[in-house]
């Protein structure tokens, strides 16, 4: 194909990625964004595969149809509540995917036009070496991040001392590799390069807690992008450049919308060792000596069935219990006896931005039911009843009264401000911030300790 | 040397002399045409004003992913982040070039294979499992 | 011709073969700077190459445009017509080229001024112009 | 300068004027983002300036003297409500300069690198007659524009018999003289074509009303923005590409949100022949046999003192008054005395997108007092008084209920739903639609007949 051709039609794969993310702008084109996302991966590839210099295509088809089906089968079993670990997990294969292509670069630097084996120009080394160590990082670092958020690593954070000075040696050992391997073209430092990078992985993320690993995955997925950015300087291809743009856009905005609700700074959550809690229910804060008033299903149902109004906060909970499809049933009787009842999203709720709305989404629920904190956050003051599912840091108001709490600053959603508050979790444990919520102490609120799902489903029957 | 050697001789040279200059008018014509339809190769001034247009292609980039980030609804973010992740496999097209840029099984050619397989599984499952979010959100049906 | 004349004309010859042998090789070594150097010429594929860039430059630059203009508050849409209308004088780029190009004054020349002329007026007053109005939107206060 | 030290300072000039327009999003970004677009001006300049070619400057030193001077003292005296024909004027001399740019290359393509005299590039030849004919259509049309916003020229359309035929007819031949320019290289043709296209520009514009030139600048502004890019193609210049495309994206989005505030479609603006009653007071609709009440400036100071709550919908009619002042002061004296006053801006009220925010901005009316059609329109139900200063149109509830009117689906403000509605006007006249208002004879509505300022100014003195 004509070098012109190929360049036009790389761009017409551009447009349809910049397509992809400007159909999510609301749910109504969404779907179709994605088929925008769709067509220009195959126009890239198509396109790819035309070039003059192909001529073996058995190995491509294979490689196409074994991953295809792995990724299809994944993604059609895969449970809704599991989609922080799988994001996880695709991203640390996109990590691998990009050391092979830097090593087969190295390897057979011709077909790419940076030069002959042993002798690879300058700076297509440079970029090499850092697409190599990126990739490597978010391979072993996304791992990691799978393993905490499935729970087969503990989610807290693995603090030894004299980390941050390890990693700092480490890596300013992985610059002189660098400027080895662009000096000596040789094999061992493309290597050593990628054992450190894995290495370093590893060492960055074990010691984040599991709850941060949405900004971690994000932050990596960023990297990616401008590492992608940088390939496409070396092989003079807008397309990738244009990907990595967006990419890396969408990496960093995620991780500063994340950051912002949680009110922390971007270094303290890469700095680590922030979320010892999350690993299951924690044990209770020492706020257990003060009265709680504790409630059943019954009185909850009672309570909503003689209220005008409710609404629902999930939160991580909710997820954990998978609790969203008995909600909703729940919801559909009290809204059949005439209640009005809304859902009020945070906007870090759950362990991944947009979390609660997607397993919603998945109960049935009309997305237009839920809404953002700005919506409905004053509405909480003329609603009877804020029914609180799996949430707890979300709702703290430390994070508005107690300038020493670890969550001053984070916006929260008024809870506090409605007739009445329900809150389902299974004890008096804290949430992932370790902090303890002052709410529960409250006169206008009421525990309804137990799983979440089992809650609601007594619930039901009490409403019936 | 005899006369008719020493013509013979001259016939010869003056023979070498005409094929010389034969070949020379073939090269000047060669070196005319690599002059004119000099391909765009990569020599350092060229390069850089390509640099300089991808940069600017960069910087524009930037601009547009910014914009368009900001613009996804908040309910979406779990999609985009799987978009994305989907997207970002565009690297495939580099392992594409290893996998079929040249024929048997060389070492190259393997980390391409393998490249291949991870970028499929990723770009498969991410569009698949960003279709199934994205099903299900759902309007209110009055 | 007697063997003198002859073994003369002969290293006439031999001589003319020998510098024409020399004009080539300088001629080969000519020929391949000029290959190897080759700037990017206009040459018809060089162009495409080129066009296909400007082409990815204005798509993208499309795009930013649609999203920085919507995000433009509905209160400061006049402003925003006088600066662009300010902005689209970057014609002047042009007008610069033709006045200072040459010294005299040819016909070119005077174009070149006069477009100069007016699109300055247009650059201070358009960015003046703006300024004012945007001077004048305050908040409350209180 | 070597070229790609220049190329990069383009870049930084696209840059800028990206930033310019992105401030704009606010107005406490607003000035910086013009600040921006000045660095950007200077740099882009400045950088063509230090080009190996420039070798005199004399010329562009008495240039920029010169019309930087006229800018100034045009730009510092202009009176704020003639903004509209202030875009117009200006925008004619960016057409025009177009015009002598394209001269000049014609003459001396040499420093443009687009050929010789008499041999320039067929393509350039193409995109020089594009910028050549947008340029002078945009210089004719936007005098015309100028006039009839000044009221030089009758703002009433110039319709006469055969005009659109006649158009198209000179539009196929200024295809022909370009063919024949590309062809023959000529200098008739040349000046041929600027003739036509000169013409072209007063007979497309003269058909169109006064109150659509808003929309018809807007397009013009558009067309001369994709001329850029076009003439950034021909010169290979990056800058130009995307300054163009700024201004191209400007202008059409402009053009549509005004057809939208309108409910016309673009093409109903550009094929004229609308809007004749614009020009002073028309000759009043048929509707003045039924009673109107009219009221005088005591009775709407009694009214406004009594209210708990008034929202101030300015028109086009406030511009004409140059009532800004003397209702600022009114609104003033309101405010202290407790009542609770708000300003209502419909998206086409005036006559330029944008137009009664600039007015109000300069009478000292802080910007956040200032609300959108979508902001305020569902609070006039619970207003006490809409006070209604020279504008008709935008208050016409026959966009909602008359599918015959030519307004029909227009989006208007709800000013019925307010419990009293005062309207200042001179008479009965229609407003720039020609639509009678039934509002005039509702029950809960008050005429106020009278200059708008001076009307103002006497409610001040019966507020004292
Ligand atoms: N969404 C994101 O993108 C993101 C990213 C990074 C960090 N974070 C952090 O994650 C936190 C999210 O706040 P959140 O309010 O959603 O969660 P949370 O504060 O972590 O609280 C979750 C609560 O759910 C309860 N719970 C757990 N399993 C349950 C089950 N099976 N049934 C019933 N209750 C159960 C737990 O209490 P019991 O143990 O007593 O049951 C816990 O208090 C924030 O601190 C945020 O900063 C979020
Ligand atoms: N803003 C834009 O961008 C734009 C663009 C294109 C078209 N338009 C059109 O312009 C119209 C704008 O609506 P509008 O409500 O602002 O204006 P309008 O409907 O044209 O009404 C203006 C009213 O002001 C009155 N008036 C004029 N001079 C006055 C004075 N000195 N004192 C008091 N009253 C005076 C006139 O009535 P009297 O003669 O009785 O005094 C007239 O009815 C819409 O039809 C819109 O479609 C706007």
């Amino acid at each position: 194909m004509d070098a012109n051709i190929s360049a036009i039609l790389y761009l017409v794969a551009s447009v349809c990625f910049i397509m992809a993310l400007k159909g999510l702008s609301s749910p109504t084109s969404a779907r179709q964004g994605n088929m925008f996302g769709i067509a220009g991966m195959v126009i890239a590839a198509g396109t790819t595969l035309a070039m003059p210099g192909m001529i073996s295509f058995e190995l491509i088809l294979a490689g196409v149809v074994i991953g295809g089906t792995i990724g299809t089968i994944i993604a059609r079993k895969i449970e809704m509540t599991a989609l922080p670990q799988l994001v996880a997990a695709f991203h640390s294969l996109v990590g691998l995917a990009a050391v092979f292509v830097a090593a087969a670069a190295f390897y057979n630097p011709e077909p790419y036009g940076i030069g002959l084996p042993g002798a690879i120009k300058t700076a297509s080394l440079v970029e090499m070496s850092l697409g190599l160590a990126i990739g490597a990082i978010t391979f072993t670092g996304s791992i990691i991040a799978f393993g905490k958020l499935q729970g087969i690593i503990t989610g807290a954070p693995l603090v030894f001392k004299g980390q941050h000075p390890l990693n700092a040696a480490l890596g300013l050992l992985l610059v002189a590799l660098v400027v080895w391997l662009v000096t000596g073209q040789g094999e061992d430092a493309f290597w050593l390069i990628a054992a450190l990078s894995l290495a370093l992985g590893f060492l960055i993320i074990l010691p984040i807690g599991g709850a941060d690993m949405p900004v971690v995955i994000s932050m990596l997925n960023s990297y990616s992008g401008w590492a992608a950015c940088g390939i496409g300087f070396t092989l003079q291809n807008s397309l990738l450049i244009v990907v990595g743009a967006l990419v890396g856009s969408s990496g960093a905005i995620l991780s500063y919308i994340m950051c912002k609700g949680m009110n922390r700074s971007f270094f303290s959550v890469i700095l680590g060792g922030f979320g010892g809690e999350t690993a299951g229910p924690a044990v209770g804060g020492g706020g257990e000596e003060k009265p709680v008033k504790a409630g059943s299903a019954d009185d909850a149902a009672f309570i909503m069935q003689n209220a005008a109004s409710v609404i629902i906060v999930p939160g991580y909970g909710m997820a954990v219990a998978q609790a969203q499809h008995a909600l909703r049933e729940m919801v559909d009787m009290l809204k059949k006896q005439g209640v009005t009842v809304r859902y009020a999203i945070h906007p870090v709720a759950g362990r991944m931005p947009g979390h609660m709305n997607v397993l919603l989404a998945e109960a049935n629920v009309p997305y237009d039911d839920v809404l953002e904190l700005e919506e409905i956050n004053r509405d909480f003051s003329q609603t009877d009843v804020a029914f609180v599912i799996g949430a707890n840091d979300v709702t703290n108001p430390a994070a508005k009264t107690d300038p020493q709490s670890a969550i001053y600053g984070m916006p929260i959603l008024d809870v506090e401000n409605a007739g009445t508050v329900l809150f389902i979790k299974r004890s008096m444990a804290t949430g992932y911030a370790g902090v303890q919520n002052e709410l529960f102490f409250r006169d206008n609120t009421m525990m309804l300790f137990g799983d979440a799902k089992k809650m609601c489903e007594q619930v039901i029957q009490a409403l019936d | 040397m005899d006369p008719k050697q020493l013509s013979q001789k001259a016939g010869e040279l003056a023979q070498k002399a005409q094929s010389l200059a034969a070949d020379l008018g073939g090269l000047a014509s060669d070196a005319a045409t690599v002059a004119t339809t000099a391909l765009p190769q990569p020599a350092a001034g060229a390069d850089d004003g390509q640099f300089v247009f991808l940069f600017t292609v960069f910087v524009l980039a930037c601009f547009v992913g910014y914009y368009v980030v900001w613009q996804v609804t908040p309910a979406l973010h779990s999609p985009l982040m799987a978009v994305t992740n989907a997207i970002s496999s565009v690297i495939i097209v580099g392992a594409l070039v290893a996998a079929g840029n040249q024929a048997g099984f060389e070492l190259p050619k393997i980390f391409g294979f393998i490249a291949v397989v991870l970028a499929s599984v990723n770009i498969f499952g991410g569009f698949i499992v960003t279709e199934r979010m994205l099903g299900m959100f759902k309007k209110k049906t009055r």
